[in-house]
């Protein structure tokens, strides 16, 4: 039981969790839930109140109990109590402060990551303003590697998204190469699939395992199948780079999902054996969102963002090489509009960074949402200031198998041009002997005759 | 906008187009998206943002379903209206009272193997362009393998999961909905299929199967009814459906023709 | 937040907080204004927000007018509400049709030499708070210097401008209108002056004069009710308001007191 | 009478300024005017429609009379012909295009300023995304001078705004200091006053003068009084630096604000006989606004992006040391929300500096609006990147006279910190010397016996 008064008015929060979901900032998801602040000062008080938390009643007060979920277990019983020492006697609000001071650097926070659970994290995001959850991110250099180095400071990174509604090879490749020639695909060239056939998904491997071979590039692909089909995949020898799953912060979601701890570390196992990696072996590859855990009935009345932060626990357990939450993806039932996409990918970003995470974003949005291009462009920058590992390439925003807008070839070479950016190094060393860029990180005029193409023809 | 090649640099790969209907080879003014495609995109975006909210057309549905000599109901979710339904997907997921009445007064006596539902999801359009002839070809395929099929379920402003609702009441063994994927900027009139045995309240995804991606630049309805009626033989057959029942059809053909042979 | 002084960084001008309610002196940890400092803030912007839709007390008013033994009308804008009110500042610059109706029924035959209005303005609060207290320092001073003064026109939901036709249809030489200012963090009750000589309807504020930040923490009651009553003279005698009137009062000197000597 | 046909539909518009209207983004006070698109079909139909018409064409066919609005006579009056002509055969959609493509870099804008009028800027940022808005300023250096150098590339400059509810000057003079010890204050040192007393101003006046005298500050000061007050100090030889007046893009707006052409035209003479600048002598400072021509129904059933674009021909003409959009203060009448804020703001600072001015931002809200901080945290963030040559420093972001929230002392220096920009030079020399902050532009810790803080004591 937790209180806080404000003038003759005294707020009571029954739990942690109901203390966390009244100090989060509004968003439609959690009104549906029935779970949101009824009031901008109640909203206030929660935080006055959260403010003073202990961050070790974290490690006690659990807000989805240790005996029914695993998620749960996971996070405590994987805490690491040394690297939680420096800040154990922190109340969340000085957490707060100290993340924003000078003594908080890259260094200091990579040696606290496992001292931290998603809900500390969750729960000092909720009283920082987007200005700290970017400073705050910005100081943490998460750099994982596959066959190229990604997360480097002053490199901005992108995952070539060629979808295709019937999964055409050749439509798939065209878009693959329109992708190429603009500079992107350093993260991961990742194909979502339109059917859950593995045949499908084994075509498109072969395909991606080509083009990446045949001109040696230094990048990874993935198709972004069920893990279940990825595994029977790597059981035939199909050419699996990076495995793929989305998950959720409780088990009850990620049943939904169709998954488990157990079945994301059988993947795990079987991928370690693979060793396709060149530079580094950091292969998994997960996807996660706001909103999942409550559409799915799966929230245990826990607010949206620190299920979403749970999410991130589960993750840091399997070394991704690329994490990234589909913010504006899940629809508008959960962030209804580009004010709470935006601050709902901040906190995001920041909650995955705080844990370690090489977190990138799905800037994006669905045309049942309030919101438009202009949105995305404002969080395109914004992302690409707080120090975003990578974010969706996709031919002119437009994804025609998904259905939502994300963000295009072009929005990458204008944020690495205005921000002073440059792809993964290895990769930038391709584009450079490709010609496709110069060596300023300035695109060049393509020649009709440029391989990629000829190759498409033949 | 006459005289824009002076400024704007073209890409040499326009023929790629041809291949695929996403916004490739757009050319680029510095590293600009082209006013004519960024005017493009915009118009594409009020268009779907328009078909998010148009409305289900259940003549047409019924004038379909009763050439295939098949009864139906017509049935509305708890969602009151559209923005009711944009805004609370719970509503979405289960019928409202009358309809649950309408339901319990035609029980059957003896399950059904498949009910089959039809909802304008997030495109009403979808549903009304694609769902009878895509039923036209599967309603034969089943019928002529002696599965037993419900009245037709038509409902309003209805998602997925409305379909645990239906076929339980029905009763039916298994439940396949029909109805609109999100509209896309290049599809605003996609349709789903989603599929699941054994279908109660309370199921979640995982039971479930999906066939994504139905309409003319997408899934043929052809291709579409095949893989629907593969699923529905399989499941049926091994009594679940969803993670456990995996698509194993052979790669459809007509896709990998047109892979590109110089990359395989 | 115990314990916060080890992380923060203070500001050893503390001090100064005294001359002044500005957000001064603030700390900061990093770049950053510290947590404490960062709630008040927003708690003081939830409350803010609040007063924008408090509502006017108007039994207070009344009672208060009774008080001074002057006739009052009770009056509504255009707009009907509050959301309306936020959204269409036109409707609030103008009375609804049965206020028109009242005025004209007791219009007088002879001009007033004044008529004062009162109105909510954005903050309902800063009327309830300090309207009457400075008129019960204005209305002795202006009727011991023996202008008429028309009944107080009591308005809900009205703007600036409304002074013009409550002005026209006393009818009277100038209008005064004392209203909420946009409530601020720190002064969510700031009264507003503005006087408006020959008023009607389609006068721009070029025509006024405002005597604003009117409550404890700004301008006291005292020396406004003095700086109205001497630009109402003024405005009188050369039968002209606005940018042509200067108050050309004396540095008020209660604020001049307080200048830092060091300084000048 | 303008036409352009979607599917079947055949979309009129009836004279360019109802196209222009029309083509705007949705903004809540066009709505109240009657004058936005009734459908976003209908305004991209107007945006197709307005990428056709010939720049050249705003030359003859103007939004409000040449006859009865000396704005407009001033604006097609001082049209510079040779400067127009490189884009005189272009369409608006081609000059959109051009202005993003390479070959339209500063030097090229810099000859280009006098040709275009403030309504072809205003109808180009109609068919730009918030991310072309963004990248065609920030190409674009507007350099001015009094006793130092604002607008360079790389540097951030802000007006210290240490407004106080009775103009008091012990507690104007304890927010003057706290703004200076966090280096906010190279744009200017401006204060609203809150009384119109000449006798008032004329105080503050000589207060700002012996501070900036007494400590050497290469800054300058300005009472944001009305004109015609600032004129008769100049008479009573105040120590007048700046000449301020908000300004809007009708003569009739201007007439409700008690200006005209004539009487800025005045007080820029009297200013040029001052001399009090020392690097320079651009010594106009223009305050502007989107609304304020509808506001005082003054607006001639003109878009109010395109009043306000007109505005800015006025300013031009004055060679302005500073100018900015107030653009959340006017309220949400006109713009609703932080997304019309923020659409608002970047067309104001695109358009200011496509006519050559040197923009700043007040980036701010009014507590009536639909908006919180994390909106102008976003804001901020984008204004920088777009190279925006100054915003407000308010103590705590809280404005205590005119009772509306902008920027504070620390944003300036969080974005100076994250986006690496420096003050100007004169001033950040000071600052340094002052012991301010460091080399590299830290914060130093503030010594007790800091001369600033002995003084305000004594
Ligand atoms: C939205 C969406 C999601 C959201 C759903 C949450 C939500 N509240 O809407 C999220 C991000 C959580 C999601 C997750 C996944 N999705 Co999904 N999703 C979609 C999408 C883009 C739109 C669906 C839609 O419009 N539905 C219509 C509305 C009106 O119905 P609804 O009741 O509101 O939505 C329900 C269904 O969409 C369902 N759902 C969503 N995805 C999936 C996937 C499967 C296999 C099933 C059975 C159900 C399902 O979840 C919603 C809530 O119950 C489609 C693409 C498309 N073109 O349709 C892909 C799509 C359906 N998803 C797909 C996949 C593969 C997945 C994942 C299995 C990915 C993974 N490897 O983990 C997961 C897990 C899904 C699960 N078992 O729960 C594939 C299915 C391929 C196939 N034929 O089987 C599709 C076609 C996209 C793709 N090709 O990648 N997805
Ligand atoms: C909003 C505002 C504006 C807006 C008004 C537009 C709008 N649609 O609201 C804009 C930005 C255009 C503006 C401009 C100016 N303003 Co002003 N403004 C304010 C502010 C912040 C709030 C007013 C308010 O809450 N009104 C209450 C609402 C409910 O009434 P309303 O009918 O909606 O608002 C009307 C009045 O506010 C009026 N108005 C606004 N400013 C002024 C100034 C004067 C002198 C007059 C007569 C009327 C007037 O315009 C509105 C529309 O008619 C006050 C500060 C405060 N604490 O009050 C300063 C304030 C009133 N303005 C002030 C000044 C000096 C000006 C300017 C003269 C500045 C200049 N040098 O050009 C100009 C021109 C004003 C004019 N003659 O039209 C001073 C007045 C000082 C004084 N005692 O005379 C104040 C007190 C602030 C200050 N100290 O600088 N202003």
């Amino acid at each position: 039981m937790y209180h806080y008064s404000i003038k003759n008015h005294r707020y009571t929060f029954i739990d942690l969790k109901t203390l966390l979901a009244k100090a989060s900032p509004f968003r439609s998801g959690d009104a549906m839930a029935g779970l949101n602040a009824s009031s901008y000062e109640e909203r206030v008080a929660a935080q006055f109140c959260l403010a003073d938390i202990p961050l070790k009643n974290f490690l006690s007060e659990t807000v989805i109990p240790y005996e029914t979920d695993e998620v749960t277990r996971l996070i405590i019983d994987t805490h690491d109590k040394v690297a939680f020492a420096p800040i154990s006697s922190f109340t969340v609000g000085m957490f707060r402060d100290w993340l924003l001071s000078d003594a908080a650097d890259n260094a200091t926070l990579h040696l606290l990551f496992k001292g931290i659970t998603p809900e500390m994290a969750a729960a000092v995001s909720k009283l920082m303003r987007n200005q700290d959850l970017i400073l705050v991110a910005k100081k943490v250099e998460v750099i994982t590697r596959f066959r190229n180095t990604l997360g480097l400071k002053g490199r901005f990174s992108s995952r070539l998204q060629p979808n295709h509604p019937t999964d055409d090879l050749k439509g798939i490749a065209a878009s693959l190469i329109d992708g190429l020639l603009y500079a992107s695909g350093d993260a991961v060239i990742g194909i979502n699939p339109a059917t859950d056939n593995p045949a499908t998904t084994n075509a498109i491997l072969q395909m991606l395992d080509q083009v990446i071979s045949g001109f040696d590039i230094p990048t990874q692909s993935c198709v972004l199948c069920h893990l279940t089909t990825s595994l029977s995949l790597i059981n035939q020898n199909a050419p699996v780079d990076l495995i793929f799953q989305s998950i959720g912060g409780t088990e009850l979601t990620n049943k939904s999902f169709g998954v488990s701890l157990a079945l994301l570390q059988e993947a795990y196992e079987a991928g370690l054996s693979l060793k396709r990696g060149t530079v580094g072996n950091n292969f998994m590859y997960f996807e996660t969102g706001q909103g999942s855990s409550l559409s799915a009935n799966a929230h245990g009345g826990v607010d949206q963002q620190t299920c979403e932060a749970r999410a991130y626990g589960i993750a840091r357990h399997f070394n991704p090489l690329l994490v990234n939450s589909v913010v504006g993806f899940i629809g508008p039932e959960y962030l209804f509009d580009g004010k709470q996409i935006t601050r709902a990918a901040l906190e995001d970003h920041f909650c995955a960074k705080l844990l370690g995470l090489p977190m990138g974003m799905d800037i994006c949005y669905t045309n049942h949402a309030e919101t438009d291009q202009d949105d995305m462009d404002n969080l395109l920058l914004l992302m690409g200031i707080a120090g975003c590992n990578f974010i969706m390439g996709v031919p002119g925003a437009d994804d025609i198998m998904l259905n939502y807008q994300s963000t295009s070839f072009h929005d990458i070479v204008y944020l690495r041009k205005i921000l002073d950016l440059k792809p993964a190094p290895e990769f930038e060393a391709w584009l450079i002997g490709q010609q496709i860029i110069d060596s300023s990180g300035n695109l060049l005029p393509v020649q009709n005759s440029h391989p990629l193409l000829k190759y498409h023809r033949s | 906008m006459k005289g824009k090649q002076l400024i704007v640099q073209s890409d040499p790969w326009q023929a790629l187009r041809s291949v695929t209907d996403a916004r490739i080879a757009l050319g680029r003014t510095g590293v600009s998206i082209p006013l004519a495609e960024s005017l493009a995109f915009k118009l594409a975006h009020a268009n779907a943002r328009d078909a998010v909210y148009n409305l289900l057309d259940k003549e047409l549905l019924i004038e379909g379903i009763q050439k295939l000599q098949h009864p139906l109901l017509l049935l509305f979710s708890a969602a009151a209206n559209r923005q009711q339904y944009l805004q609370r997907p719970d509503y979405g997921r289960r019928l409202n009272e009358d309809s649950i009445k309408i339901m319990e007064q035609e029980k059957a006596d003896n399950p059904y193997d498949i009910c089959i539902s039809i909802t304008d999801g997030l495109s009403a359009t979808a549903v009304n362009n694609h769902a009878m002839q895509l039923l036209f070809l599967l309603m034969p395929l089943l019928k002529n393998a002696g599965f037993s099929i419900a009245p037709v379920c038509i409902i309003e402003q209805g998602r997925v999961a409305i379909s645990d609702q239906t076929g339980q009441l029905s009763p039916a063994s298994l439940s396949l909905i029909l109805l609109g994927e999100r509209p896309g900027l290049s599809s605003p009139d996609s349709l789903g299929a989603y599929l699941t045995f054994n279908p109660k309240p309370g199921n979640t995804d995982v039971l479930r199967n999906c066939i994504s991606n139905i309409r003319p630049g997408g899934l043929s309805f052809e291709l579409a009814a095949q893989k629907i009626f593969l699923l529905i033989k399989e499941s049926l057959r091994l009594k679940l459906s969803g993670i456990q029942l995996k698509d194993e059809s052979a790669p459809s053909l007509p896709f990998t023709q047109t892979k590109p042979t110089g990359l395989l």
